[in-house]
């Protein structure tokens, strides 16, 4: 059955379903009971599932993770809501150190599925450290898989399958689309995740993108006036770069969008691989169209920043004129 | 620990007191206004779509206009976003704190000029900051001090923790002063704090002192007290301000979703402001004219207030890449080369 | 808190007292002389070269073996790199702590089949995750508690203080034990530790006891009643035991450099064995005969011990690869085979 | 005037150096007073300065990083000690919201002139967060400089230069190659650092490599069939991609080389810059020799996970044959 909802209520949705799915599924984070979360994400599950489920924590990302960590192994699979992008470092030892190296520590006897949901990116006219794009520090980070959706679909299936996933999975929300409405088909849960989407067809240049920028990426497509086709990453660990692969043999050129610093970016590693294996088909440089190596600016300087379809075409351009 | 009752009557205590001049009294009735003005216009201000954010300091004036008094001018503060009253003190231009909440800026000021950090957002860090200047203070044998403002919900974090492990061992010249305004957003601090903040201290080997955040004097006694100990070389201490954020946590939060209305109402008959203002008329220290008066100044400065931030000029685009490196970057000085060829060529182009 | 005297002689408490029968009393004895054991042959084996390193847990006997007897089959332990004590008496395989330190496994054992996580290096990070594990067991009603270990110099770090917070915030079940040692590494804990340890519970609103951790009928008396109270669901306890770190801090520490041989000394009159020891002739619980049937029986197995590690196999290279995951993994997967298919290249070139 | 030194005595003598050279130049970290810390880099210090300038810090890196910053506010220069690289993430917070962040966002009034050094990588046998390679975490963070020595004579240079810089450094010591004997030429202190050395001048293959892999880099030019020319990149960020590229214009061929895991790794930015910048030269796909996307393995295995002087020439056989 289908919906109409906003990304936002698609992942409450999601919420629900996983929740009412299996009892061992718990929330956990700073915020998410009465008040629902910030972007009120868990909107009308503390109502419904109660504190026992629905937990508001105490102030410390440390402990959010760490205590997520006891929890996991006591047979619950907690899903983490991170209030904002910059306050994950707090808790990034217990993600490095605990989070991705446990299961591996224990030869398999330890299961930790946790999921790390994250507000990320810009856009909203936020301060300081409320529109970073950190997936990168998280995508490095062996024993970890990290997702993104795009649009509201994207949202419930990528994250039901996190939740329902037996690894830890930082789950990464592109807080500027929160708003954006898409219709759901719930019977799309169970599609694995892991894999790219091409969103679009294209034959002159293979355009990968992922969390908001992929309307982005979109809205370059109808301005452009060349064939773009429209990878959406959704998974950002593992990369399918074999999906590009494939498009990029059929475009031979390849333009990547992010909104994190492009230094070690996403991109870095789309761009190396591809390189990599494409090398035969690719008729001009990659190109990457990401946010600068600075910090993340002022909000009344973000659109600078931010890519945006203008510096998409531009890079398309020069891919074709190479 | 209290020197004025609720009622604006003056009470006594047997280890802390405090006298001031009749002019010092009517200072800080006027400070507060103003940080008071300060916050509705800003409140105000956003609603209108003038600023991006406000983080609104309504009903903590006598605990950061207080505790800011006390300091001396070289001791150091370093507050957070909610402490409008502490930057008002250290002589900040409003304006530099209107630029972060418009997202002109996100820091405002040079912390240097009024020996007042920028303000933090990342809850905690901001004392391991102050703990690390102080020890600083205490290698050069400096008589200063400093003064490092959290809330209740930041007693949660490990950096106050570890800030107060630092600041015990090195025998810093620090206060701690906690803002427990009894929220941390929607969460009531009774329910992470089990025994009062205060209390803390004890088990990290300096002193803890409960004050109320409302009575602008006995803020100032303790304040100056945990001060002077700390210029002394005796160590930090620790004061909980007990208080309460009378308005939503910052314009995008919705308070009815989480609290009652009446809690508020109680907190009204407790407002910092009116409590000095009984007490300078009952003592006949200041009278109708005086408050008239500084009400009128409070509005005309509030209107020029507002004019200045709605024509606040906008920091020109490249300077986004201003002042990530004090050196050269040979990577990054490329990026703002080809920044601006490529808005150049827009404007040529006359697209966008 | 003390029941025994360093002198070996019974001491009373008026609010904790312990009766063991004397089976249980020999078995402490015999349990406390084969960990020390365990440890003697590992360092033996440390410098022959057949481990790569080795933390001792010399000394601190009967803080180890005392607490962790203390505990029921479904109490869940979280060690740290050096309490050899507490995993012996969870009933792990000696043989997988060897692998840890001979660098075979960075685990060794499976937590679940002993209830006992495997050690935590990272200094603290095993506090929280033993405190969300007893939030766990809130949640399932459950009657089992957690006892979390750590060091003086832990109780430095933020992870340490935030599990003090969420304990007491959700009233988890759980034990905080921290060895005070008096060391970490070079610095003696009385350098950050300006107020006792145990004291430092009470800002977080729970209860901090001190015991003398070579006692270890002390040192069962607390844990059993800090457990008592984790069932009862009145929330955590923190446990200060006092004792002494007399080895190195690891087999690449040299003490020398940082500390003097008769504090050394001094302790070595308060050992925790030889205390039990005495207490156990004094009381004619335990003849000649019986101490030295327990110390040829430590002698023979650890002939064993040293024998299974020298033969200890290898895992299998691509092992590696294991358990990073739960599920499939495209890119992983093919380093796996690249892997695999590089080192059969080898194989079959004879390089190598 | 030049003497033979272990690099661990060239990181002392350079400490020493600008410890007399700038009295407000402090060290700060666990252990590194009366036990000159666990490498005895610091050996003799706090003897000869004092234990106010060589400052035993309590056992939190989130507080020795966090009262850094105050401290050099203050005016101090604090060089920090982080025991091990599995030890830092509990500073990471502080490093990437305020060390990283505080010249920009004061616009430019508040200088923080740290360095940070962190022993780092495997090859001793030691135990688990002993042995990693975080590097990429730094050279992704704006407003950080990172530099590797990967030498006596890097070591001494690099050190001092990084303490001399009004910016932030991150400083990755090779802890395996701190007994490697190596001459220093204490005149060559002043060396700008943020350019990459070409340490062996070749025309079939360029070879990147940095801090512990640069010396495996050698012994395979030294066993290749081919002409390698061996480049030390020193500093990771800025990355010196000029250099590289002016090499690969020549020879055609990259590989690169680090322990760290492969994805999102130092090697997928400099084969995306190259990759781009050399697009007409590259006559074959750029490899990287890398570990693998995994925890670090315990000790009895680090050698399978570690790159080896014959994975370097199993690369550089491949792009030879491409
Ligand atoms: C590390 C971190 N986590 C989360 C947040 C989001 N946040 C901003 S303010 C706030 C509540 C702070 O409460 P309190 O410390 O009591 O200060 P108050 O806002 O009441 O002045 C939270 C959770 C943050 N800024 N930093
Ligand atoms: C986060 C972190 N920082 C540094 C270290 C290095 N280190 C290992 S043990 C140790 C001292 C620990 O002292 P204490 O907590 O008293 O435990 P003890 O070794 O005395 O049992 C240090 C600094 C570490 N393991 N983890
Ligand atoms: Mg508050
Ligand atoms: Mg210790």
């Amino acid at each position: 059955m289908t919906t109409e909802l906003t990304m936002a209520k698609a992942l409450n949705l999601a919420l629900r379903t996983a929740m009412e799915a299996d009892n061992k599924v718990i929330l956990f984070g700073e915020d998410i009971g009465k008040l629902g979360g910030v972007f009120r994400v868990t909107d009308g599950l503390h109502k419904d599932f109660g504190e026992h489920r629905v937990i508001d924590s105490p102030l410390a990302e440390s402990g959010i993770v760490g205590t997520a960590i006891g929890l996991a192994m006591r047979g619950y699979r907690p899903v983490l809501e991170i209030q904002f992008d910059g306050f994950v470092f707090p808790g990034f030892d217990q993600i490095i150190s605990q989070l991705a190296k446990v299961h591996r520590r224990t030869h398999g006897s330890v299961k930790l599925p946790i999921t790390i949901r994250i507000p990320y990116g810009g856009g909203i006219g936020a301060v300081e450290h409320h529109s970073e794009s950190p997936e990168a520090f998280f995508a490095h980070i062996p024993g970890l898989r990290v997702l993104t959706p795009s649009d509201p679909q994207s949202a419930y299936s990528c994250l039901l399958s996190a939740i329902r996933s037996d690894d830890p999975v930082i789950f990464f929300e592109p807080k500027r689309r929160y708003w954006d409405k898409g219709v759901v088909d719930q019977t799309q849960a169970i599609a694995a995740p892991w894999q790219a989407r091409i969103l679009r067809a294209g034959s002159d240049v293979s355009v990968v993108a992922y969390g908001p920028m992929v309307k982005t990426a979109l809205q370059a497509a109808d301005a452009s006036e060349y064939s773009l086709e429209i990878i959406d990453l959704q998974s950002l660990s593992p990369i399918d770069d074999k999906s590009i692969a494939e498009s990029v043999a059929r475009t031979g050129r390849l333009v990547i969008v992010h909104e994190a610093p492009g230094t070690l970016g996403l991109g870095a590693e789309i761009a190396a691989r591809i390189g990599k294996s494409c090398f035969y088909n690719l008729v001009a440089p990659i190109e990457r169209v990401t946010g600068y190596d600075i910090p993340y600016p002022p909000s009344k300087l973000e659109e600078y920043y931010l890519p945006d379809h203008d510096r998409i075409l531009f890079a398309v351009d020069s891919v074709m004129e190479a | 620990m209290q020197l004025l009752t609720p009622e604006g009557e003056l009470a006594s205590h047997e280890t802390y007191s405090l006298t001031l001049t009749d002019a010092e009294y009517k200072l800080l009735y006027r400070e507060m206004v103003f940080v008071r003005r300060l916050d509705q216009e800003a409140t105000a201000l956003q609603r209108q779509g003038q600023l991006g954010l406000w983080a609104s300091s309504l009903g903590q004036e006598a605990a950061q206009v207080g505790s800011a008094f006390a300091l001396e001018k070289n001791d150091f503060a370093f507050p957070t976003y909610r402490d409008h009253g502490v930057a008002w003190m250290r002589g900040v231009d409003p304006m530099k704190i209107m630029q972060v909440y418009r997202g002109v800026s996100n820091g405002g000021w040079d912390p240097f000029e009024h020996r007042c950090n920028t303000y933090t957002i990342v809850i905690g860090n901001q004392v391991l900051n102050g703990v690390g200047y102080a020890m600083g203070l205490t290698l050069d044998q400096s008589e200063d001090a400093v003064i490092t403002y959290f809330g209740d919900g930041a007693t949660a974090q490990g950096d106050v923790h570890e800030g107060f492990v630092f600041a015990s061992t090195f025998d810093a010249p620090v206060v701690f002063f906690c803002q427990n305004n009894q929220w941390a957003i929607s969460q009531p601090s009774e329910k992470f704090v089990k025994s009062p903040i205060y209390k803390r201290a004890d088990g990290f080997g300096f002193p803890g002192v409960l004050v109320d955040g409302n009575d602008i004097l006995a803020v100032i006694a303790v304040t100056r007290a945990a001060l002077e100990r700390a210029r002394s070389g005796a160590g930090p201490t620790l004061i909980e301000a007990f208080t309460y954020r009378m308005a939503a946590h910052t314009t995008s939060d919705d308070p009815t979703r989480y609290r009652h209305e009446n809690d508020l109402q109680n907190w009204k008959l407790k407002d910092p402001i009116e409590r000095l203002k009984v007490m300078l008329a009952r003592n006949g220290i200041a009278d109708r004219s005086f408050f008239d008066a500084v009400g009128a100044e409070a509005d005309t400065w509030g209107e020029t207030l507002r004019a200045s931030v709605r024509s606040m000029p906008e920091p020109p685009p490249e300077s986004i890449f201003d002042h990530v490196y004090t050196e050269k970057h040979a990577v990054l000085d490329g990026q703002r080369a080809a920044f601006i060829d490529y808005h150049e060529g827009f404007a040529d182009s006359g697209v966008h």
